[in-house]
């Protein structure tokens, strides 16, 4: 099929969600108990507003006109980049989040590396053995790995990596060794859903008889494993990929914490205590929108990895 | 009546026999790893319904002359820093733990799969709608959605249940509306369709049930990521308000002690891991049974 | 592996003395391959032995799941996950399965290559098929230095201009195996690939190590004929030029009188007879490839019914004594159950039969006049005994059907079906818009009481014409009128005339709702049509006999039946409401020649007793010209030509038709 | 703890304080990228004494000319960052333009200031004319926030100048931030010759920052690891009395809460020994009222023990209108051993049969809880950052304090204001410049509070500083953030 419209169509779909994205992150707004103008003035002004400083704020803010105005005003403010100023200083929104995204973005990049380090060759082992003692370890491994609260895993890891042998430190952000243990912390989490997933597309691709051609050939087994089948086994792999940003910002918002690295997970906690929304607002759209991009790049990068794959088909 | 009795009787039977001729046990069996899931699920059920009967002491009980007690004859999983009884505390989580897996899981199910039922079944516009907006809740990463709702709305646990399950239906959408589509086509389907039966009971005799199986994995493998779901939001402070004896809020709570009353953080952290542990190894074996085929996508994590 | 090696008093253990090893290139002596299952060890292959000298052409056949397969694999050491438990394979003196992996790995590099079943297997998805075919040549020349950066193409670590080199050979070798254009197919990859191109190309990688026997496994049962006839053709060029010896695995027996010199008859794991193909095909020495031969359609009179083997083929579970074929043999007698039945050794082969002792050599025409049908005691399929056993006592010479009406049931009037290729609105608007006319101006007519037989290649648009008889599509033009009247969406029509068609769908298997049991499955349209509970169990048990199922199977879940039986079930629920019409899209080819016979006596049955009108669609002509009345054949969505069949066949007017009667394998052609 | 990452020879330390230094988020700490905080960049015009009374510092005098007028004469030779010499045109430039302007517009009723009233009388002295009379003005003003710095800082740009012992370095959001020595201090030139300021908002993580050897200094390691700090011979723990204090506050105008004997009941309830003894490791001081007792006119002896006693907590309950509904109790969420104690009352609450419902809320919506008085109880701290603690008590009990003149409509409204007398006591405490006489007026104040059960006071707070056992010079202060680093040196 031709890449073209294919494009066109992958693009207009996710127009479409972006801008349902939109509409939910704004109306979060909604969501809060009591009157949003209410609940932001009292929050600036420290006491309870007056209903004419309320008055006066909603004329400001236009939050006296029609919502789908409001929205239409704060989405066109988006579109220029600007998320809004955030209540408690007059950072700008969009401001707050470049400067939090790097710690975020080093963090979410070290644990894939860690991730795919673990998941690939532990799940092509365990395939390769399957059935074994060694599937059943590497298996069992993975899956503590996905069964443990992370914050826990984190204390944990500090526990014996920081305070009890003292190689690494115990939190902090800007250097590399600052990384390592977040980055292990969360990328446990992951490769722990990659190992399966290596292991059971790595079990279907076993199964395929091209293999057989390509044993048939002659072919070393290193040669038919780590080509002929874990290319093909990757590409399941690479989807989950996209999918697994969305769980790896999940886990930066806790490791963050744990870790005391001030990133988007970080403000985004704080900003939802303070009810700083358009802070939250900020966040949520833009991890939304990060996240549609991604898969939407993830989608594209399919054909090159499986030509097969008609562009098009609906990779539900 | 006795007719419906006896169909019932018969089916019962019919089931019973299905499950002991056919090989379904057998390959279930056949990985230790499928038998563990089952007995810790089953185990913890246990605990979940005895928990409060068996229970040494109330749970919320303090007793401030014997906080932070080792583990003990007395007190086998120690005390933790009210001095309550760190066992009849876990016993007593079970039941809420599970209770809050289920019930979230319960709604993301129900409604996930009346919306990928429809969407699968219905096609056309209906489908794309549907499932642009489980696009839209897909494109939200789960727990920063779920953090923000459960935020907004105030920490207990009856938002921490509504955030979670507000964020992870669309999972079930896809999945039910992917099976559909491929059941649909199926050649079981064009001749029921032949055979002038009707439309809602082919979607209730000839679709569900095919949905069914991968539907009731992906909800195995959910209790676990529900659960460390709750934990995480516990953590950051949006889970059970205190005293309740919820394992992720314990858990968060013992952090703090975690170098000098080790039990009181990871115990309920063990409980959790195994848990979770449980859950997805059920789920994984029931996968080798119900869904063959692997029809399961991935689920999204939350 | 507790399995003891049967006693042979002639046999190839005499004959695997070292100086045999030496002239044959491939040896295999009572290999037995077993599979672990939860059921116990299953013996797939079980003593086999043969041999092929170099330059020779084998065949080997049986129903499905005699081992053939698992025999092939074992011989280049491919049988995991199965276990090689005894005997041994030598090819070129060398002991693949006590060899080391090295050795073993220069023997498939360099003297034995394989050629696999299915064509969408075969190729690797991610490689473009350049690649796949200058990778064999790779490891041809150099099979020892294998390194995994330099076939991942690493920069820095890969030897370009080798790469290079060896794609222009793959180019060389497409075009020896038929591949037009090679230089620009190179760069595909499978996917871009038709069926048949798809089997060239894997033939291609196996004639990449220039190999001195190759092993193709069924290489031709996923294409239509035509292609099938066009790559067998060139398979025995081939053979010929290299001076190849080839083994051929293959349930088609017109494939192995097209081809083999020789043949090697499997049942159960265990060989039944090898012999030259010409004197196995005409002077069957077993009565296992009698059997086979007898219960080919092509053999029996038109409409008449068809010898069948009753029974399948067992899993071979523990130990069980006796011949294995005894439980479906005729002629068995209570020593072939009890004891090993002895090998013969002749000048041209062996046979593995008591017969021999009992009536010495057979008839050299083959007919032992024998009646193949099930008889009461020895069916294994017991339930379907008692209809197709008093059906086979009964039949065989009187035809089974009355003529056909001649009022037509069905017409169908310069109907056409156009399918808008995937996209939607975007792409109408980018007007990359595309369809397809799956079927052009068809008009015909189906007569009441006949069997109308539609053939034609894949993809000419059969299905689809069925789809609109019964209303799964509608026309795009035209009209499709049943019974005078209009056939509209399956949605839209009522329950009276939804009653007057049945349907029986290619794949028994995905015909039936797997999580309903029979009787459910068999009472559905019963249900929608508003039957009560009574009405409906009086129904189906009069179903169930009907197509020779017990009540037995009343209760049984899908997977728990046979292909066989699921098809009989899936009839049973297409003639549930008596219907006057019965569709039937490809109902035997997915089922084995035994199995396939006996669907066929059904179905023929069954005409005669309900006065159905069939219309049948086949790939395999043998089917066809077996049962209909009638041929319709199409091409492209067109009907290109329609008459009687003897006619038709016999003398196709149109080079389409005549393609396909060419294409098909005889055994009659070459036998003569 | 082992040696810290960068401790060099010349001495510089890393401290973590409880707080972000850097101030990420929340206005009122964050001045251009730093909190006034903890850092010793910028000053005001007083300071506090360790016995929180106002002390010289940026001024070096002040007289109250008449009921509402002060006039300060300032320090001489004092020196900014940037080398320029401090006047009186940079004071009036910081209260007109930083202070009453930008930090918003509840700095006027804190300080008694309005816009417009700071005069310069020449170079070195400086009016201020105060709203009302207002005794406690220079101990006001003893207070980070209300620093002093030239019109060239820029804070916008996180260009801060101040006159501090130490200059702004380098900042790293939400990180940390690094301050060196300034040559040129009026106080002398410091010790050490830089200070790095971390952030670590989790007591946990704070303890293990300081024993894996990260940091050299923290404030208030985690309560549950303070014992197993004392043990380590690496490490020196110091405690000091704060400003601070504990108390439950008593919504006293909704029901059943409005019932005196109910919240009497409630303190009867209570051992604030053995919750010192106990959960808090005996940090802090067991309370009979409601402000810390480093105060100078807090009452502590003055006021009525309620011991323990729980019949007498049952009597109470029996008396009053309670009927067994659920008391609500808040309590925010980063409250330091919020949870332990919040479930400690619960239990207490639970024996004499009242029932308590908790609830752990984020600062905002604690706060919209509090402004709408949805809440029967609020457990909080109350802490004074500047030496005049008055305002907490004017703020909580008065009845135009914040906490209570939003909800104030008439006579038995507000929130903890029981009205009448007490306002006026608090008023005369207040605007009395005799401490004799403002003692006394405090006292009775706070006696006539407690007697009515308006809080549960539970504990006088102490904090604690864990550091490197070799760090010396240590200077704390009950108003944790007024800490001098100017003496810290590393022994050997
Ligand atoms: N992976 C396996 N696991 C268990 N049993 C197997 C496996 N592969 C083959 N078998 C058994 O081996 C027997 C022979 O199988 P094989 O594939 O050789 O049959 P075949 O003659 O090639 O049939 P077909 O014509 O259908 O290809 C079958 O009865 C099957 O049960
Ligand atoms: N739903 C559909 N949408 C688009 N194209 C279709 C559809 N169904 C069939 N076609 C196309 O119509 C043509 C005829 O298909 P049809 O299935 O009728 O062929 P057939 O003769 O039954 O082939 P086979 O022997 O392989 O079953 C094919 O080219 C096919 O690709
Ligand atoms: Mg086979
Ligand atoms: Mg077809």
């Amino acid at each position: 099929m031709d890449t073209a419209p294919y494009l066109v169509h992958r693009f207009g779909t996710s127009l479409v969600v972006l801008a349902g994205v939109s509409v939910v992150t704004y109306g979060l707004l909604f969501l809060t108990p009591g009157d949003p103008a209410e609940v932001i003035l009292s929050q600036q002004l420290d006491r309870q507003p007056s209903e004419a400083e309320i008055e006066a704020f909603r004329a400001e803010h236009g939050m006296d006109e029609p919502v789908p105005l409001q929205y239409a005003d704060w989405l066109t403010d988006v579109l220029r980049g600007d998320l809004g100023t955030s209540y408690y200083s007059d950072a700008s929104v969009t401001g707050l989040i470049l400067d939090a995204l790097p710690l975020t973005l080093e963090l979410a990049a070290a644990s894939v590396v860690v991730a795919l380090a673990l998941a690939i060759p532990t799940g092509v082992l365990s395939a390769v053995h399957r059935g074994t003692a060694i599937d059943r370890a590497s298996q069992l491994g993975a899956l503590v790995g996905v069964s443990m609260p992370n914050f826990w895993l984190g204390y944990l890891l500090i526990l014996v990596f920081a305070l009890t042998l003292g190689v690494l430190p115990v939190a902090g952000a800007g250097s590399y060794s600052q990384l390592v243990l977040p980055a292990i912390t969360l990328g446990t989490g992951m490769a722990a859903v990659l190992t399966r997933l290596v292991r059971s597309s790595m079990l279907d691709v076993l199964d395929e008889g091209y293999l057989d051609t390509a044993r048939s050939k002659g072919l070393r087994k290193r040669i038919v494993v780590y080509k002929h089948a874990l290319r093909n086994a990757l590409v399941p792999v690479v989807t989950i990929l996209g999918v697994q940003l969305g769980a790896l910002l999940n886990g930066a918002v806790v490791i963050e914490i744990v870790f005391q690295r001030p990133g988007l997970g970080m403000l985004l906690v704080d900003a939802v205590f303070e009810r700083n929304y358009p802070v939250v607002q900020g966040i949520t759209l833009f991890t939304a929108v990060a996240f549609v991009v991604t898969n939407l790049l993830v989608d594209l990068s399919y054909r090159y990895l499986d030509p097969r794959v008609e562009l098009g088909g609906d990779p539900a | 009546m006795s007719v419906a009795l006896e169909s019932i009787a018969s089916a019962v039977g019919r089931r019973y026999r299905a499950l002991r001729t056919s090989r379904t046990l057998a390959t279930f069996c056949a990985n230790p790893l499928n038998v563990a899931g089952l007995s810790i699920v089953t185990a913890i059920t246990i605990a979940a319904v005895i928990g409060p009967l068996v229970a040494p002491y109330d749970p919320t009980t303090q007793d401030l002359a014997n906080r932070l007690q080792g583990p003990s004859l007395a007190h086998p999983f120690g005390t933790d820093q009210l001095g309550r009884d760190m066992l009849s505390r876990l016993l007593y989580g079970a039941r809420l733990s599970l209770g809050i897996a289920v019930a979230v899981t319960g709604i993301r199910l129900v409604l996930g799969t009346a919306i990928g039922l429809l969407a699968g079944y219905a096609g056309g516009w209906i489908d794309e709608a549907l499932m642009r907006l489980v696009d839209i809740q897909l494109a939200f990463p789960g727990l920063v959605l779920a953090l923000v709702i459960a935020g907004i709305l105030g920490p207990s646990l009856r938002n921490v249940m509504l955030a979670l399950a507000v964020v992870g239906w669309a999972s079930y959408a896809r999945l039910v509306r992917g099976t559909v589509l491929a059941t649909k086509e199926r050649d079981f389907v064009r001749a029921a369709r032949l055979m002038n039966v009707s439309r809602f009971r082919i979607a209730t005799r000839h679709l569900l049930p095919n949905v069914a199986g991968p539907v009731v994995v992906l909800a195995t493998l959910n209790m676990g990521t529900v659960i460390l779901g709750t934990a995480g939001l516990s953590f950051i402070g949006l889970g059970a308000q205190p005293p309740t004896p919820e394992w992720g809020t314990m858990l968060a709570d013992g952090r703090h002690h975690l170098r000098t009353a080790w039990w009181i953080a990871n115990v309920p952290g063990v409980a959790i891991m195994c848990t979770v542990l449980g859950f997805t190894l059920l789920g994984d074996g029931l996968r080798d049974v119900l869904d063959p085929n692997h029809e399961t996508t991935l689920e999204k994590p939350t | 592996m507790t399995t003891t090696p049967p006693t042979l008093e002639y046999g190839p253990d005499d004959a695997a003395t070292p100086d045999d090893e030496a002239t044959n290139l491939l040896a295999v002596e009572n290999l037995q391959v077993q599979f672990g299952t939860h059921d116990g060890p299953v013996r797939a292959v079980d003593g086999v032995s043969f041999s092929l000298e170099p330059g020779e052409t084998v065949g080997i056949v049986g129903e499905s799941g005699c081992g053939k397969s698992v025999t092939a694999r074992s011989i280049v050491g491919l049988q995991e996950p199965g276990e090689v438990v005894g005997g041994t394979v030598h090819i070129d003196g060398v002991n693949v399965h006590e060899a080391s992996d090295r050795a073993r790995r220069q023997l498939r590099g360099d003297t034995v290559s394989m050629v696999f079943q299915d064509p969408d297997q075969t190729l690797n998805p991610a490689f473009d098929v350049g690649e796949q075919i200058a990778e064999s040549l790779k490891v041809h020349d150099q099979p020892e230095r294998q390194r995994l950066l330099d076939y991942l193409h690493a920069p820095l670590f890969a030897n370009r201009s080798d790469w290079r080199d060896h794609r222009e050979r793959a180019v060389e070798l497409m075009d020896q195996v038929g591949i037009d254009e090679p230089a620009d197919r190179v760069d595909d990859y499978p996917h871009e690939f038709s069926g048949g191109m798809r089997q060239r190309a894997g033939l291609a990688i196996a004639l990449a190590s220039d190999p001195d026997l190759l092993i193709a496994d069924e290489p031709t049962t996923a294409l239509d004929t035509t292609t099938q006839a066009q790559l067998l053709d060139r398979l025995r060029r081939l053979t010929d030029e290299r001076n190849m010896a080839t083994l051929l695995i293959t349930h088609d027996l017109g494939v192995v009188a097209d081809i083999c010199d020789r043949v090697v008859v499997l049942y159960a794991g265990q060989v039944m007879e090898t012999g030259p193909t010409d004197r196995v095909l005409a002077a069957p020495h077993h009565p296992y490839t009698r059997a086979l031969l007898e219960c080919r359609t092509s053999r029996a009179a038109r409409k008449r019914r068809v010898p069948t083997i009753e029974g399948t083929v067992p899993e071979r579970l523990g130990e069980q004594p006796g011949c294995p074929f005894a439980p479906r043999c005729p002629a068995a007698v209570d020593a072939c159950r009890e004891g090993e039945p002895p090998t013969f050794e002749r000048d041209d082969g062996t046979v593995r039969c008591r017969e021999g002792v009992v009536f010495g050599e057979p008839d050299a025409d083959g007919g032992l006049g024998l009646e193949y049908g099930c008889g009461e005691t020895q069916c294994d399929e017991g339930d379907s005994s008692t209809t197709s056993a008093t059906a086979s006592t009964r039949s065989a010479s009187q035809p089974l059907r009355t003529d056909a009406g001649t009022d037509s049931l069905v017409s169908l009037e310069g109907v056409s079906k156009r399918y808008q290729q995937a996209g939607g609105l975007l792409r109408r608007l980018l007007g990359t818009d595309r369809s397809l006319q799956a079927v052009d101006d068809v008009t015909l007519e189906i007569a009441a009481g006949e069997t109308l037989g539609l053939v034609g290649e894949s993809g000419s648009g059969k299905s689809t014409l069925a789809n609109l008889v019964t209303g799964l599509e509608t026309p795009t033009s035209g009209a499709v009128r049943f019974d005078g009247d209009l056939v509209g969406a399956a949605g839209t029509r009522t329950a009276a005339t939804l009653h007057d068609v049945g349907v029986v769908f290619q794949n028994p298997r995905s015909s039936l709702n797997p999580r309903l049991p029979v009787a459910q499955v068999i009472a559905e349209p019963l249900h929608a049509n508003g039957w009560n509970e009574q009405r409906r169990r009086d129904r189906v048990s009069e179903l169930l006999e009907s197509v020779g199922l017990s009540e037995r199977h009343a209760e049984r879940y899908p997977h728990e039946l046979s292909g066989g039986q699921l098809q009989r079930v899936a009839i049973a629920r297409a003639i549930a409401l008596d219907p006057r019409l019965v569709v039937l899209d490809e109902p035997v080819s997915a089922l084995d020649v035994s199995v396939q016979a006996r669907i066929l006596n059904l179905l023929l049955e069954l005409q005669r007793d309900l006065e159905l009108t069939y219309l049948l669609i086949s790939h395999d002509l043998d089917v066809v010209e077996h049962v209909s009345d009638r041929v319709v054949v199409l091409s492209n969505g067109e009907v290109v030509e329609a008459g009687p069949t003897e006619r038709v066949l016999a003398e196709p007017s149109h080079p389409e038709t005549a393609a396909l009667v060419e294409a098909v394998p005889r055994l009659e052609h070459s036998s003569q | 703890a082992e040696t810290s990452q960068d401790a060099d020879a010349n001495g510089s330390f890393t401290i973590v304080p409880t707080s972000d230094p850097t101030g990420t988020g929340d206005s009122w700490e964050n001045w251009g990228g730093m909190t006034p905080y903890w850092t010793r960049v910028i000053e005001p015009l007083v300071w506090g004494t360790g016995g929180m009374q106002p002390q010289p510092w940026l001024a070096t005098d002040w007289t109250a000319t008449d009921d509402t007028t002060w006039v300060f004469d300032l320090r001489e030779g004092v020196t900014f960052h940037n080398g320029d010499e401090m006047t009186a045109d940079d004071v009036v430039h910081s209260f007109e333009e930083d202070i009453l302007t930008e930090r918003g517009d509840f700095v006027h009723g804190w300080l008694h200031l309005e816009p417009g009233s700071v005069d310069r009388i020449d170079d070195y002295t400086v009016s201020f004319e105060t709203t009302e009379p207002f005794p406690g003005f220079p101990g006001t003003i003893a207070h980070n926030m209300i620093d002093i710095q030239p019109p060239e800082a820029d804070r916008r740009d996180g260009d801060i100048i101040g006159t501090g012992p130490f200059t702004l370095a380098e900042m790293e959001q939400g990180q940390q931030l690094r301050v060196e020595r300034f040559e040129d201090y009026w106080g002398g030139a410091p010790e050490p010759t830089g200070l790095t300021f971390r952030a670590a908002e989790d007591a946990t993580t704070r303890t293990d920052l300081l024993v894996a050897g990260e940091v050299d200094l923290i404030y208030e390691p985690a309560t549950s690891r303070i014992d197993g700090l004392r043990e380590r011979g690496d490490v020196r723990v110091e405690t000091e009395q704060s400003s601070g204090s504990v108390f439950v506050s008593i919504n006293i105008h909704r029901e059943p809460t409005h019932d005196a004997d109910l919240r009497r009941a409630l303190n009867y309830a209570i051992s604030q020994d053995e919750i010192v003894t106990t959960v808090l490791e005996d940090i802090g001081q067991p309370a009979r009222g409601p402000l810390s007792s480093v105060i100078d006119w807090a009452a502590d002896e003055e006021l009525p023990a309620y011991e323990r006693d729980r019949d007498r907590a049952r009597d109470l309950v029996s008396q009053s209108s309670y009927d067994g509904e659920e008391l609500t109790c808040l309590v925010e969420n980063d409250m330091d051993d919020g949870r332990t104690l919040v479930q400690i009352l619960q239990e207490e609450f639970e024996k004499i049969g009242v029932t308590l419902d908790v609830e752990v809320l984020e600062s905002a919506s604690l706060r919209d809880r509090t402004d709408r008085g949805e809440f029967h109880l609020e457990l909080g701290t109350s802490q004074s950052n500047s030496p005049a603690a008055d305002y907490i008590m004017w703020e909580n009990f008065h009845t135009m304090g914040i906490s209570n003149k939003d909800l104030y409509e008439a006579e038995g409204t507000g929130l903890h204001n029981l009205g009448g007398e007490v306002d006026e006591l608090i008023e005369t405490g207040f605007q009395s410049h005799d401490p004799d006489e403002k003692r006394e007026a405090y006292v009775a104040a706070q006696r006539e509070i407690m007697d009515a059960g308006v809080v549960v006071p539970l504990f006088y707070r102490e904090y604690v500083v864990a550091a490197d056992a070799e760090l010396e010079g240590i200077d704390l202060h009950p108003i944790d953030k007024f800490a001098q680093w100017g003496e810290l040196t590393r022994t050997t």
